[in-house]
């Protein structure tokens, strides 16, 4: 375990906040209405699903590119 | 070698936009699971969005010619 | 040092965040000070926030290691 | 047709697809209601009209605000 | 020259902001050309988006000093 | 008064005019309605409390956010 790993684990956790960050603002305009004085039920569902669907849709995309790349290249 | 660097930063570049434009625009109130609905609606916005991008990369093209021939 | 680094920098883009949405949330009118209501409205929209960020979180590295399961 | 001149044309193809990505985002937001099976032609009249017009808007600031300038200067 | 860069790096950003904020104040549905109604909303946007940075300008440099008589 | 000195001074107007830029971003979206021949007083002084109260919220979270980090830390 030395330096260079250190500093490459590092810089993923960076990258996955600010991947968190990212999924935060898109989730929190989508699911949150009025903040109250907790978070209810209906609003922790939708804020799990709404990082699932995100990155479905993600998914679903780069797929469908790199699908779209190749026959165009054939 | 560079030229694929920019390829490859524009895909991402242009991966990234569809994705947030068609998450808004399909998944309206997330569910368990896309369905059939969401994903025919992401593919067809995919595809418009492909279609705009090379709309307005033409009409960019256009009018930065008609530029040029004016000065 | 990076590792403080990086928590600080993630604080800050927190902190950032989180101003700005409660702000838009919080502040339809700016009066001539934060009244009462608006300071109550910031506290819990700040809270909410970091429920949001801790769930979101959770979710995220759900998927990553159900998503590492499947490969 | 050396090295420099083949980093400087490739640096202004990585400027005017970001200059692209812009207009599209912007064009988009402006143009596209619901994406359908294919673009109709009021969405596409409109998405090249939104690009003119947004490049007619940036030159008249941009002219406006150098003779505002000048004017000031004297 | 640093100074000069500065002040173009914030005169290019005024102007940045200024096209894309009028663009979406005054373009409502865009046409075959900028009509004279449109350009006049543009002028206008332009001249009160320069008055309104000045305004935030004063009132962030008043709230600084401020800051610094309490501290 | 030496380069050093002059450099950080620089430094330190343009982080100023870059917060300039997003406050008037915001309070330019919060309080114009739609641009007139000239700004009216309702919208002056919607600016000049919107950089305020803008301010206020900042210091607010950031005072809040240190409270919360100590108290977890004991």
């Amino acid at each position: 375990y030395d330096l260079q790993e250190f500093l490459l684990m590092e810089k993923q956790k960076a990258q996955l906040n600010a991947q968190i960050h990212e999924f935060n603002d898109i989730c929190w305009e989508k699911c949150m209405d009025k903040p109250g004085t907790k978070i209810d039920t209906r609003t922790e569902t939708c804020l799990n699903n709404c990082v699932d669907r995100f990155i479905d849709v993600s998914l679903l995309i780069t797929n469908r590119f790199a699908q779209l790349l190749q026959k165009s290249a054939m | 070698q560079v030229k694929q660097q920019i390829a490859v930063a524009n895909a991402q570049e242009l991966l990234t936009k569809m994705t947030e434009k068609c998450f808004k625009k399909c998944i309206i109130k997330p569910g368990t699971s896309l369905d059939s609905s969401e994903q025919k609606c992401v593919a067809m916005c995919m595809d418009r969005y492909m279609d705009a991008w090379n709309l307005v990369s033409k009409a960019y093209s256009n009018r930065l010619q008609r530029e040029r021939h004016r000065m």
